[in-house]
């Protein structure tokens, strides 16, 4: 006897008992959400009005000459509403936390783009609002910590473990083990315990849903390949969800290449070898793991990318062949990102530059017939702190350093 | 339901006829290494603690609290392994003459293999597991491992179940049945009230096994209140946190204190 | 005799000899894309591709309750790309600088948010940029230099006069009469010579159309009121521009009240008595300025406020009452935006919070059957050292003067 | 094309008798402060300056190069005013016996209304008025009140300029054409070439009024070459930077070098 929510053998939902009944319900209320109509029309007016959907599509024009093979387009996550495709999951989940009459929601968040997204959504439905990240992003992304403050929710900096997303994953399912009666865990990726990987796809769907239209539209064509980078994967299987029944089109999942392959400094759990499977956070897919199946230290230029584990459903597409899987070195990404910037006017979120460095490294090869299509899950504005430190800026350190010798005057003085 | 007899339940069964409610405690194995590990374990067994948890240390125990949570963490960080794990364990179940369970998170089994994980358990001594991330729909080949082994599965009661999960745990558990005692995670404060007594009834009337209440229980009182209504007392966070503070040898007058 | 460009009195193209070829170029390019309908096209098709027009409507639903008068809707100019209605005015500019056969790009800009913008579009159309900017400004805006530089453009920080956004005007005029052959000046409002004002107008009152026609579809009828914040006015006038021939909606402008009515250090040329008419920076409005005609510090907590003159065409419809002008203090200001962030997971710019503030005075007079509409003209995470110094966030101080430290240890250490 | 005799054209015509090029300097008033004004024009009348330009500073001097910029922008710093600098212009043109005119723009004009402005100016003895971002088109009522009073209003041509728009400003200027010596503000690089003389011989085709020329003329060799090609030499930004690097002092002896 197998649970559902199995992907061939990844997924499950490897929760502490007393979660099971909070799982069958919310395992129910989204059932009934995906089999009511009228839920996602809900969804799609809630997307449409308070975010911008559908999103457009653009084409890189600059870029696809200079590269000289396939003509670029991306998907532009970036333009919803607090900045990533992180918005479409908070809002399904947003509706049906109201729907199952709960008044609270938690989340955790590593980039603290999932936290922001996840504030924002408790202030527009009036939910009480826990935001748990691990300690050491709390301190590299205040940005992000401020505009969660100012949206009303409390952020619990979590110093166990690596005190990064991983830890502020278990820490959430604390809370939630103790508050599931009136608290919904909003989870950020299409990871976890069944169902939240698949419910979050779902939501994610409605990306590679347009963005298939919109192409036809567009180019007349399906896009040949279709890349997005993946840290949990739900922008990714948002995106690729629109072209699972269409065999032609290849799927590429970009990882986290951090230092790169053999340094053991990436989170590549997919395209290096140096993953296996395993059992945590309450389902089973690749992680990077110790032979005893202790969690390891994982490594990327990008907060959103830099996590253990992956969708136990990419893990499936992996094994299945439907997806293939690459990775980007930190080096590249950054300078994949530069590139858009100076040459499309486009920012592009650093776990966002990993698809576009992959997107760039094979477009060149390709004929100038055919179309590819890439994923900007977000941009890079909010990054501002992680982005002037990436490229360098010796101006972004002075202005920092002044700024701060004022706020110390200031403080003296007053 | 018992589908099968286990020394475990024997065991407890037995210590049962000479005492009104049994105490077992909580360790994890390499915290703060392991040689203070044996040495909590003799003295707890020495003061009259009649069964013990040994914690397999996990990177992510997702359902401990704060306390335990951090002696995961040291004792991976001074070198625990699963090996040493399994090394200690079946050393302390040579030396000391009561049951001794592991408990774990499901990805130690499951990167070991379930089956050698199952088969070294019992071929050390151990006599059962709480595997508290292991709801027994996901853990088919573990409960047929263990029944192979004739070792006891325990699984968890919740004031969150229905009589009809607790039906469906009971027949999946052998050994005893752990309930905790409130919502949330290992090692926070639980009111021993009218309430508890109710839930620790509906506990009971949906087994048939022995019953464990874990989950805040620190003080005599807390002992006096569940005698009668349970059989076994757990004390997990509360023996990690005198050991923190007071240190191995705290943890003597502490369990005596308790049992006195 | 009169040039064309005047609103009543207003307006005109007071400009040096040496531009007045290029004025005239310009003002034929302009009226030819005028009555090109390609053009517009063209236009529409770039904002909705590359940016994500039809930008959405989004109810207030926790705010109209709240305050229990008028339902609040409010038109997303955030979500532009960039984060503001400035792209707007940009990309037009860029597909008429593309028309006229020019390869440079020059602008102003007082917060940013234009440079951001221009720099932006300049990448994307293959421009050479360049920038002009208040040394004041650079300092207090350090992450929008950060990507206009990123983008490519040269910001030149401007230490003449009050080193704010008039003086950065000036010195983009100065750029101008010398390098007009090949360059064009993307003013970033409705203000300066004609054809600007009314040509940036044009651009933006694709707001005003949109606006319109959702408002009809949505609740069926016209909103009553209609807010914008003024600057230089060219958001005002791009929402204000659909509903010129409604009579029956009132169209109120705010200005930045700063430290209050008899202060002095405000920016309001309209709502209070201090400006009176006059001609600088290439045209004839009201200015704050002097007896002698010398223009006088202005003040405001939002950069993009803070300016000296208003649109000819804001200041022609004072005169003829077509639209009301109030103001709204620094104080009202931020506890409006910070209201509408913890309420409805919005997060005006501190320049569009000066509508909100507006329209929250006057929303509990109105019946609950009446709508109104405020123009959200861009999103304030970028202006996140303002907006964390207005609100006096300590964690934020703590956190600049860490990275502080940390830059200069790294400092001391490589 | 004068349409009314005007007492600067007439000025500049009998000067001309007497010299191959006339020299008009620069000034703005109050810079660095009024009493050195007065001092520098002083000077310059001495070493043989034949008329001069008094710059009444303003806030947005949008069409001035850093230099004067610098000068218009501490002028007001140390309190020049519209009043002051009538005053001011009044005492030099009763002591110096050369033709003064105001530069400055429009707004200063504007706010002072624009018959009262031009008629002090006349009672005072400003002969005319050079206001940059003031196209005629824009300029009718300053026009008719500079016509009413006898007052020339200069025009100034620019390598942008078309014969056609040469004429349109002929027709609407008194007194002299200034000609740009190249694009951009004053104060910057001009080079003296054959381009220069092409186009000065376009201005000299399309206006019968004196021609003066100006931006960038700083050395012997620029008045030499200006020589039979234009009737006057405006020396504008280089005699403020004189003033701001070497002082009152350095104004004499840099006028006499360029008129030796
Ligand atoms: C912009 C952006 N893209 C991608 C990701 C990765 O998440 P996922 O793989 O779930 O899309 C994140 C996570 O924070 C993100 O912020
Ligand atoms: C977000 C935003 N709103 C409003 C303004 C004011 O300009 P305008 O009055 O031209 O719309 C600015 C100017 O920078 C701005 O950035």
């Amino acid at each position: 006897m197998r649970n559902s929510g199995y992907y061939s053998q990844f997924g499950g939902a490897f929760i502490p008992e007393i979660l099971v009944s909070t799982f069958d319900e919310l395992e129910s209320a989204y059932l009934e959400a995906r089999d009511d109509p009228s839920f996602w029309q809900e969804y799609v007016e809630l997307m449409s009005t308070y975010s911008c959907r559908a999103t457009p599509i653009t084409r890189l024009d600059n870029l696809s000459d200079e590269l000289g093979g396939a003509n670029i387009y991306v998907k532009r996550e970036d333009l919803n509403h607090t900045g990533a495709h992180k918005a479409n999951n908070v809002m399904g989940q947003g509706l049906l936390t109201r729907r199952m009459g709960k008044k609270r929601v938690i989340a955790e968040t590593g980039a603290g783009q999932h936290g922001v997204a996840t504030a924002t959504m408790a202030a527009k439905f009036g939910f009480d609002c826990t935001i748990y990240m691990g300690a050491h992003d709390v301190a590299r992304q205040r940005p992000n910590v401020f505009w969660m403050e100012q949206m009303g929710a409390t952020v619990v900096a979590v110093s166990d473990g690596s005190q990064t997303l991983k830890d502020a994953i278990n820490e959430a399912f604390r809370d939630w083990v103790t508050n599931m009666d009136d608290t919904h865990y909003v989870l950020g990726t299409a990871c976890g315990p069944h169902p939240f990987p698949e419910m979050v796809s779902w939501f994610q769907s409605i990306i590679g849903t347009e963005a298939r239209e919109q192409m036809l539209e567009r180019t007349g064509v399906l896009p040949k390949r279709v890349y997005a980078c993946v840290g949990g994967g739900s922008n990714a299987m948002g995106l690729f969800s629109g072209f699972f029944d269409d065999d032609a089109v290849e799927l590429i999942g970009v990882e986290a290449g951090g230092r790169g392959k053999g340094s053991g400094q990436h989170a590549a759990r997919l395209a290096y070898d140096d993953a296996t499977i395993g059992v945590a956070q309450g389902y089973k897919t690749f992680f990077l793991q110790n032979m005893d199946g202790q969690m390891q230290d994982t490594h990327s230029v990008s907060a959103g990318l830099d996590y253990v584990g992956v969708s136990p459903i990419l893990s499936h597409l992996h094994e299945t062949k439907r997806v293939r899987f690459e990775a980007a070195t930190d080096e590249e990404v950054v300078a994949a990102m530069q590139r858009t910037v100076r040459r499309e006017g486009l920012i592009p979120a650093l776990e966002s530059s990993h698809a576009f460095a992959q997107a760039f490294r094979e477009a060149p090869e390709m004929s100038n017939e055919d179309n590819i299509l890439i994923n900007m899950s977000g941009r890079a504005d909010k990054d501002i702190f992680t982005v002037a430190d990436a490229v360098h800026d010796p101006k972004w350190r002075e202005f920092i350093i002044d700024k701060a010798a004022a706020y110390r005057r200031e403080m003296s003085n007053g | 339901m018992a589908e099968y007899a286990t020394r475990l339940e024997e065991s407890i069964r037995a210590a049962r006829q000479k005492k009104d409610l049994l105490l077992m405690t909580h360790i994890v194995l390499g915290y703060p290494d392991f040689d203070s590990s044996a040495r909590v374990v003799e003295d707890m067994v020495e003061a009259g603690v009649d069964l013990m948890e040994l914690q397999i240390p996990f990177s992510e125990p997702m359902a401990d609290g704060p306390v335990i949570l951090k002696a995961n963490a040291e004792a991976l960080k001074s070198g625990a392994t699963v090996e040493r794990s399994f090394e200690m364990a079946e050393w302390l179940t040579q030396r000391f003459d009561i049951p001794f369970l592991f408990m774990t998170y499901y990805n130690i089994l499951f990167c070991q293999g379930i089956d050698k994980f199952v088969s070294r358990c019992q071929s050390i001594g151990i006599q059962g597991c709480i595997v508290p991330d292991l709801p027994p729909a996901e853990g088919q080949d573990y409960l047929d491992a263990m029944r192979a082994a004739r070792l006891a599965p325990v699984h968890i009661f919740t004031p969150n179940s229905t009589p009809q999960r607790m039906q469906f745990l009971d027949q999946n558990s052998e050994g005893f049945i752990y309930s905790v005692a409130r919502k949330g995670v290992t090692g926070k404060e639980t009111s021993f009230t009218d309430d508890l007594a109710d839930y620790l009834s509906t506990c009971r009337e949906n087994t048939s096994l022995p019953l464990a209440v874990g989950f805040g229980v620190k003080s005599r009182e807390d002992i006096e209140f569940l005698t009668g209504k349970a059989d076994i007392a757990v004390i997990g966070s509360e023996t990690i946190r005198v050991l923190e503070t007071e240190g191995v040898e705290g943890v003597r007058p502490f369990i005596d204190a308790l049992v006195a």
